[in-house]
């Protein structure tokens, strides 16, 4: 039966997750240079867009849908069919269709995260087709995996909120995007700032907010999960944050502005998996290691070669891969973990993981190589230099007199 | 006449400009502009990466003045500018073969 | 009795509705130029303000207290004398306090997003007195007719969340503005750009995140329905968005960013009226037919000559016509429309959004008739070339070095 | 027994209270200048890190834990043990992990507050451990003392939602560190123009929204207080800020946006202590005498010639004293108050207020010249001519071209 | 050749730039600048505080031309930038010893 | 001494500074303005609207030399700054009458 208070909190749950897109936009958008903030802004949002439009139709039917043989949803509820006011089979608490909802935004979000691995190249046109075909290709068979009844879920993985579905996911995607669309022009020979930090430092904060909804809303219930989620959520958040800053202080001798958002992100993804079942001084130690492994894998970067514009790779794909290890280390409610005297669920959890990871990458790669085969995935060098908002959307983002 | 323009810290803007319109050389106009000389820049961190930007902050003052009020404001621009160290910036002189004021018409040095 | 879990979801709702004043100060200050977008936030900020004073010492009581003839709420609930911390006659779920509050946001928002209509040349003496007149004598009766127990809700007109009774409604009182405020200096022949369209955006993403308050919030519980028009609005604003930058995408070569976030809005407005009644997948067809709708309503502006400076006309008002219709069309839940066999319904939509539009078309016109005759509406012409945010406020926006 | 309506609301009320900060690191870092922009927003953004990680180790339990001698919480609750997923003292319809995260974002928000007092010249050194320090020195005694069981709480005073916990005593705090650290280079000879109006104005929106999580989550239950405290907040809020631009249209002609901002913090402070208690129309008068209260009161900063740069003792020092007095003018829920035959309740009010004042002042005072016998508390005179984006961080926050 | 150098309001920039493509000057180089002189500045208004703002947003236009082109691109720019108000401007004029296009290595009035 | 004033697109700023500080020509002074020339301006589209943007960002690069380094820096300028595409810009060389160092006093060359 329909618990309105259940009700109530997944409704703000759904809406704090939508909120985390734009969040997410303002967020990249502040870290390239000024020319090509609408053209990140813009792919952030049409995610939304997209993403919504493909789940009516049939995304949420592939990825929740009646079970096929533990790879993928039916068809069953395409169209949203059957998908009604009355609870459904994932929670008994709260309408169908508002989990469908709720589960809207997180994949919506998830293509979005990895724009910022080919941000200030692509056209607006690869991304339309790459996101339509990555969410349709990876992150619904991905997501059913998990959640959906699918073979992952049966293993007895832990995720709790998304970490493998989400962040392993477009961390992994992430690499091999930036792999397969090359360089920006300029990288490494030309300064590339961040051109407005506090825009960047606004989205951080609205993605922290907006992550409460993520991470205690998984809870799919307004009870003492969710709020074990939330505390552990804000725990590991801080300590990531300054773990980071630790870093940078020791290292470069300032701790950044940048650095404490980037921190505070790689807690909140590394947390995400294990938020409902680890206590809060366990989130300490989990945030912790988070801010200093993002730390470290932003920082090889540098020296694999690679340009993934914004640290896809090192934030979420190092922080997923991170948070499902410690999900496995930490966890004491909801399942015996490694530190509760079962290392079985450990190796579980890394299985999970790498099996996302790889399927992920590989898929990734394909989807990208043959576009490649189809259309140009970049804009024209010269665009490149001016800067993808005149080009690809015929705009300036500022007139400041 | 004669333009004088001066490279300045920006900090020390609204000293020279006090200053200028005490010597009683109130016209002028400034512009944003940034150097590269001596001056170090600054190191900038950006996630794993560090730059140095060596382009620093600075302030152009240009004034057009008659030929006799040059030595007077050069001073007046060198004392209020002035912090002793590096960076402080340069005072340039160009000949200036008219000027005239868009509201009047009037040129020459009557127009400044 | 009141419901814990109602409540929650009242509380918040009124939070999110209330958020989305601020989000549209910032929505519509990217859009001016640098030199008066504190004077365009300040006129949003200051509808909060000044409606909120007023719904308190009579607002309320004229909208929603005990009807007279149809027309008009009683002085009785003036001061919120009798509005208590029980339910009242509206809500037998929530205390009639919150749904008080919740109301209040609706009447705030309404004429801030009037003021888009005139922007970059009223004064704020002119802004005030307009704003303070128009929600007496205009919000506060056609609020009463189709929610307080007047004649149009016993017509039986659909508004689930005030697409006539907000925008409708600020539609058509913009286009009476912008015909009698007059053109700004310099309209078509100086570029009048967007000065920060990344503060655009996140107007745009805030609105699009109150709106969830402000459409399943009308639901006035959190239930099936609020379930349902949360779903349905995300749908038509992600549909109306893509719609519209397919209009651009064909008929301008490239599709905007600005295009994307009007789209968003164009959606959030027609599906505001049908919300809780429309199935996803007709949302899906609303929301494309108000992008493009909407997206046209604008171009035709050119044609016609008026400036209203930000759309208020194009997207408001058309958006919210053809909401009303919509809902006619399309509503499956609560009430049987012409898809589903009441061709009636539809002709009780247009007539309740057709007066509407009458009636706040004449009386905005004859405020700001009367208002003319009595004070200078605009500013001075030097004071309009410097900005407003000197001239009427003293202050200037930016200082950046 | 966990309420699901009341824990949902209580969620989303932590939510928005977190929120609250980044908001506030908005709205101060707006009006800084734009080369220490990002060090104000740091400042903001590291006390959410630093509380957070005091708090999860010993801070909840010497604000909450057992009560010794009226002073201060006993260590019993250290790491969190025994705080639990079921209720706990305060409460027994939410999670005891709930409360406790509630109160971790007033505690993070406070220490934040101060920070614009010494804006624009305090190293980042000495900011950490200031934060530390009067946060462990300060901020939890003062909680126990209200609301943890403490002499004040038992005297009798009325503190719904922190007007003395957080107000009065970041104020009295304020000042002292305004005192201490001195005036920033150039104060009162050089122009000190906020840097980005729109920021500040976003911020203000922020800290509104997250502001009813604030006072009506304070309810800590989803019910008719609740919706007291959302409504008369949102009402004094308003008088607040329409009586501030008030006093600036008679005193200097313009009513200015950032005035509208600050009358609106200004009444948001002042209802706070009695959010819960005051009905909507006493609401109005609180907030209309808190716009001018504090108007006035930042006007004598320039008399009384000491540098608090962003106004923390006029808005939060002023506005806090006058929300403690008004509580024990106009409560009229929960307990009987001058207006309503008990005069006594008003010196009850007075006391708490000042003994808190007393006390934040001395200690703040005490830890401030401590620290500047060991450490530099202040930039380098160089650096702070530069911005200490730069010098302290390394970064600049704006790129623009 | 000449280094024409006009301080114009703001708002008056399109027409003269418009102006200026009409007799066939088309190429020149805009700078956002701020002007002191006669024209009185604006006060500011910040929380207790009342400041005055006296640097003016101004343009400042350059155009190098061939010196019989000096007269007419002067008269157009007074033409077009007058409002007869005060702060309407100046317009200066400098000796230029060479021109170069940068594309092409043409030197001298060919280069413009 | 001569003034050199280069108009160059911006995004070859940093190699004409790095090539010119490889000849010895540390100081500079550099300023963001706005081109108008052959190059053509690009659409920009604002809801319904279209608007032609003819004001092209570029950067002007001023140093002042001794008579002697002229056509050294102005070789290399054009060396890095050539795209061979229009737009590429311009190089003026003005007149210099005196210059001085604020931090010294120094004047003449010394003070370049
Ligand atoms: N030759 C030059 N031409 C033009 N501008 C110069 C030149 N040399 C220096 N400048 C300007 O003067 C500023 C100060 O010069 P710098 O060499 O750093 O210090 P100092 O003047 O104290 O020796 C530079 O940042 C630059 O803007
Ligand atoms: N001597 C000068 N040198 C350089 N710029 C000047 C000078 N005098 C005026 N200006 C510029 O011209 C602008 C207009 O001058 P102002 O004295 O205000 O008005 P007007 O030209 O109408 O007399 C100033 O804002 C300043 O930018
Ligand atoms: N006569 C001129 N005076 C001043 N600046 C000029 C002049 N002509 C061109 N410029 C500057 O040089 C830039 C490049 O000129 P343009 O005509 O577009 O290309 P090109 O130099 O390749 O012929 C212009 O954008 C403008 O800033």
């Amino acid at each position: 039966m329909v618990d309105s208070g259940h009700t109530a909190w997944m409704l703000v749950s759904t809406a704090l997750v939508m909120l985390m897109t734009p969040g997410l936009a303002l967020f990249y958008g502040g870290m390239v240079r000024s020319e090509n903030v609408l053209a990140t802004i813009m792919q952030s949002f049409s995610c939304l867009g997209l993403v919504t439009v493909l789940w009516v139709l049939f995304g949420y039917s592939l990825a929740f849908g009646p079970d096929v043989m533990g790879v993928v949803g039916s068809w069953q509820w395409a169209g949203l069919s059957g998908v009604g006011m009355d609870p459904g089979p994932y929670s008994d608490k709260i309408p169908h269709l508002l989990f469908c909802s709720f589960q809207l935004m997180f994949a919506a979000i998830t293509p979005a995260l990895i724009t910022g691995a080919f941000a200030e190249r692509l056209t607006f046109r690869s991304f339309v087709v790459f996101t339509l075909a990555w969410t349709t290709l990876v992150y619904l068979p991905v997501c059913h995996w998990v959640w959906g009844g699918g073979w992952m879920g049966k293993l007895g993985a832990l995720d709790f909120a998304g970490g493998t579905v989400i962040h392993v996911n477009s961390g992994a995607a992430a690499l091999a995007a930036a792999l397969i669309t090359g360089k920006r022009r300029g990288y490494r020979t030309e300064p590339m700032y961040p051109h407005n930090l506090p825009l960047t430092m606004l989205g951080a904060g609205l993605l922290w907010f907006g992550w409460f909804g993520f991470n205690a809303g998984s809870a799919l219930s307004a009870g003492s999960q969710a709020s074990l989620a939330f505390l552990s959520t804000q725990v590991a958040t801080a300590a990531a944050a300054l773990a980071w800053i630790g870093c940078e202080r020791v290292i470069r001798k300032k701790p950044t502005t940048l650095g404490f958002a980037s921190g505070a992100v790689a807690g909140l993804v590394a947390i995400t998996p294990g938020a409902g079942y680890i206590d809060p001084v366990s989130a300490l130690a989990v945030g912790a290691v988070a801010g200093a492994v993002c730390y470290f894998a932003v920082l090889m970067k540098e020296r694999l070669g690679y340009d993934d514009s914004l640290d896809v790779v090192g934030i979420h794909g190092a922080g997923g891969l991170w948070g499902a290890v410690a999900t496995g280390l930490f966890a004491s409610y909801g399942g015996t973990v490694l530190f509760h005297g079962n290392p079985h669920q450990l190796v579980v959890q890394v299985t999970g993981a790498l099996a996302t990871a790889t399927y992920s990458f590989l898929a990734t790669s394909l989807i990208l190589l043959a576009m490649k085969g189809l259309m140009p995935l970049r804009v024209e060098e010269e665009h490149e230099v001016e800067g993808l908002d005149r080009s690809e959307h015929g705009e300036s983002a500022y007139w400041i007199r | 006449m004669k333009k004088i323009e001066a490279i300045i810290k920006p900090f020390r803007l609204d000293e020279v400009k006090d200053a200028l319109q005490q010597v009683g050389a109130s016209g002028m106009t400034i512009t944003e502009v940034r150097g590269h000389g001596r001056q170090k820049g600054h190191r900038e961190i950006y996630r794993g990466a560090e730059y140095t930007v060596d382009l620093i902050p600075k302030v152009k003052i240009e004034l057009v003045v008659a030929d006799n009020a040059v030595e007077g404001v050069v001073r007046t621009i060198m004392e209020a500018a002035k912090t002793g160290k590096i960076g402080d910036g340069k005072i340039f002189i160009l000949p200036v073969e008219d000027a005239i004021r868009i509201r009047t018409g009037e040129s020459g040095p009557d127009a400044l």
